[in-house]
């Protein structure tokens, strides 16, 4: 493996220099995403003109899509961190995996919760076993699975590593369980009605959905950056860059 | 592998656990045919040390080489054994069906044989009793047989003397000082001064 | 003498069918519980023939998955408490090699006995007796792949001190593509459909996992005892 | 105004889903605020406690 990788990630990597860098971006990546989720709400609820066939409906898209799409872009953003965790044992990267997990999983039960509502009118039903919500759903226990594995242990780092080879696993296991999903839905001929077709879909529906997902990104760096450093400062919590902290912040 | 390394060398070996030292820094070499007492009190990271030396933990500070190269778990199959607080051996088999298993894992010391190692250690007429039937003594007494029977070089012996009467002991430094002679070592630990290992053993002192 | 391969083996294997046969009460328990929970379907949704023989094949393939879930804990438990496990690391052996065998011995002593009993189960919820053959087709594959996912769990908690509902929520995920398969098998085989491909997948899945999950599952044991 | 809090009928289940979305999120983004808080606190007393030790055996 190429050696200035690790030298790189061990100099980001340091506690205390993420520390600051974390706190640097954090306020930035907020408010660019409260803006660009103001715009994208705006655009969404206001803007854009009723669906032919579903009415207002549909407007939940806004947020159930890209919350779906965030809820698998954390899970591989959390594995590329335990991947790095497990190889070159950083901790910085353990830390990163294990506080992407709940962030993840809420954008899953965001998704979940904001697709059943949306099912209700559509389907007249709260659940259905369609494929993607029944991913969505095994992606959540895939979820709470890392988390619960973290916290069983009583050493956090070692709790870290394990979790983050569950990670991993999951990695794999993601796209086996969508494959079989489809599979099993069209054995069972489950439901017909499809939330999004592969219909053509309106520019003025488009841009919405495509800011509020750039907005969910930024949510995303801001969430685990605040996340980040409050677990740096409990692990770290013997060094002397937390206690000058600690001094600094609390007098 | 050049002949000079020393079998087991450490320099500045520390070990942390949630941000908490265990022990350490430690230095110290093991050569062929040194008997090293690890002396410390509860707590003092005696078991831990071990578990380092067997590779199962990793080693995040410090140095720590067997026969000059960073000792990692897979090199040291085979040529290290480890008799921890935990014998390994199965409540539900004989001493002996615990040997053979044993010997089917890592092999069979030259001149060695399962039944005779029994019989050495004492255990002669209990070689079909089930462990779990056996006392505690007997049972550390059978986990010793294991070591005489596989071929590792380093023994790894944590609280070795627990549960023995004084012939039990006199055994342990036996088997210890056969197994020095014939160009082993054994790092055995305890928690009280143990004076009666033939001469003056080297000692690594831990420290809480 | 040092120790082959093949000797390392045969001294595990036989160590864990020992051990196993000392302890059959053991065996006993998750057959009992496969042949306790299919009887209590037809108690909650009625004997009524029809409904019995559509629900079977998933009735019996999720049974089995549970019963192996109750059995899957123990697999290094044992191992771990006695410290036998340590003589398993320091072996001069592959590990991976070594833990294959420990998940072989342990698919033969928990599900054997419940692919052995399934056409008793089928035959109870009425499943036609040509299905059955495919049923037990579908369980010779899955069984082995649900051993080795779940021992890599397994290894994973091995670090933790209670872990049987966390291995149940992490087994979930991971088990469903198998559950579908084997289910699919067995709902398409009643069907009258074709029933070879996801038997195939079954087959292909199990190949795989031979190979990658004893590495797995290595790499997981020496995380979880890295404390 | 009316029209647009209606949603064309669906105000319930368009609302709602907004609401979950804004409450999930807040409640994950504040819940490490307060952690940090507290832990950078749990340091200031340790040292405090260990300061007041080192000064009782100094004297």
């Amino acid at each position: 493996m190429a050696n200035w990788i690790p030298t790189w990630l061990h100099r980001l990597g340091s506690p205390p220099t993420f520390y600051r860098f974390a706190g640097a971006v954090r306020p930035w990546a907020l408010t660019l995403a409260l803006i660009t989720g103001a715009i994208a709400a705006y655009g969404g609820l206001v803007l854009a003109p009723a669906d032919y066939q579903q009415g207002d409906a549909y407007r939940i898209i806004f947020i159930h899509v890209p919350s779906a799409w965030m809820s698998l872009f954390i899970y591989f953003a959390m594995g590329v961190a335990a991947f790095i965790a497990l190889v070159w044992r950083i901790k910085l990267a353990e830390v990163v995996a294990m506080e992407s997990a709940p962030i993840g999983a809420a954008f899953t039960f965001i998704t979940l919760v904001t697709g059943s509502l949306w099912g209700k009118p559509m389907w007249g039903t709260w659940w259905t076993w369609d494929a993607r919500l029944t991913s969505e759903l095994v992606l959540l226990f895939l979820y709470l699975g890392v988390i619960g594995l973290f916290h069983s242990f009583e050493d956090r780092r070692q709790g870290a590593r394990a979790a983050a080879f569950l990670a991993l696993i999951g990695v794999v296991n993601v796209p086996i369980v969508h494959f079989s999903v489809n599979w099993w839905n069209t054995l069972h001929q489950g439901s017909t009605v499809r939330l999004l077709g592969p219909s053509h879909i309106d520019a003025r529906m488009l841009w919405p959905l495509l800011t509020m997902m750039l907005a969910t990104k930024c949510y995303y760096v801001a969430s685990l950056f605040g996340r980040v450093r409050a677990d740096l400062v409990a692990m770290e919590s013997g060094k002397d860059w937390v206690k000058a902290l600690a001094v600094e912040e609390t007098a | 592998m050049t002949a000079e390394a020393p079998l087991l060398h450490a320099r500045a070996l520390c070990f942390s656990r949630q941000e908490e030292q265990v022990f350490g820094p430690l230095d110290f070499d093991v050569a062929a045919g040194d008997i090293v007492l690890v002396e410390g009190d509860n707590g003092s990271g005696k078991t831990t040390l071990m578990r380092l030396l067997t590779g199962i933990l990793h080693v995040d500070e410090g140095t720590l080489e067997l026969e000059g190269k960073p000792l990692r778990s897979i090199d040291t199959a085979g040529r290290v054994v480890f008799l921890g607080h935990q014998l390994g051996l199965k409540a539900d088999l004989s001493p002996l069906e615990n040997l053979r298993v044993a010997e089917g894992l890592a092999g069979r010391r030259d001149g060695m044989d399962a039944m005779a190692v029994l019989r050495e250690v004492g255990l002669a007429g209990y070689e079909d009793e089930p462990v779990r039937r056996l006392s505690a003594g007997q049972k550390k007494r059978a986990a010793l047989a294991r070591l005489m029977l596989v071929p590792a070089t380093i023994w790894l012996l944590d609280e070795p003397y627990a549960n023995l009467d004084r012939d039990g002991i006199a055994l342990v430094n036996r088997l210890v000082q056969a197994h020095a002679a014939r160009g082993g070592a054994a790092l055995v630990s305890s928690h009280g001064t143990v004076t009666f290992l033939g001469g003056e053993p080297r000692v690594i002192r831990m420290h809480a | 003498m040092t120790a082959t391969a093949g000797a390392a083996c045969a001294a595990l294997l036989r160590r864990d069918l020992l051990l196993a046969w000392r302890r059959r009460g053991d065996i006993a328990m998750p057959v009992l519980y496969a042949l306790i929970v299919t009887t209590l379907f037809p108690f909650a949704l009625g004997p009524e023939d029809a409904l019995l023989q559509r629900i079977a094949g998933g009735v019996i393939l999720v049974t089995v998955l549970l019963a192996m879930l109750l059995a899957l804990d123990a697999m290094f438990r044992g191992d771990i408490e006695d410290g036998s496990l340590e003589q398993l690391l320091l072996a001069p052996q592959p590990l991976a090699l070594m833990l294959a065998i420990r998940i072989f011995a342990h698919w033969i002593t928990t599900a054997l006995p419940l692919i052995i009993i399934s056409p008793l189960l089928a035959g109870m919820l009425h499943l036609p007796t040509p299905v059955i053959g495919v049923l037990v087709v579908a369980l010779l594959l899955a069984t082995p792949l649900l051993s080795l996912i779940g021992a890599i769990l397994v290894a994973l908690t091995a670090g933790t001190r209670r872990s049987g509902m966390l291995l149940a929520l992490m087994l979930l995920p991971l088990c469903v593509p198998v559950v579908i398969f084997a289910a699919g098998a067995v709902a398409a085989a009643q069907q009258g459909l074709p029933w070879v491909a996801p038997i195939a997948w079954l087959g292909a899945a199990l190949v795989l996992a031979v190979v990658l999950a004893p590495l797995a599952c290595a790499a997981a044991l020496r995380i979880a005892l890295d404390a | 105004m009316n029209q647009f809090l209606q949603m064309g009928g669906y105000a319930f289940y368009v609302w709602t889903s907004y609401a979950v979305f804004a409450v999930v999120l807040l409640a994950d983004y504040f819940a490490p605020v307060f952690r940090r808080r507290r832990n950078l606190r749990d340091v200031r007393a340790r040292m405090a406690r260990q300061g007041a030790r080192r000064r009782n055996e100094n004297a």
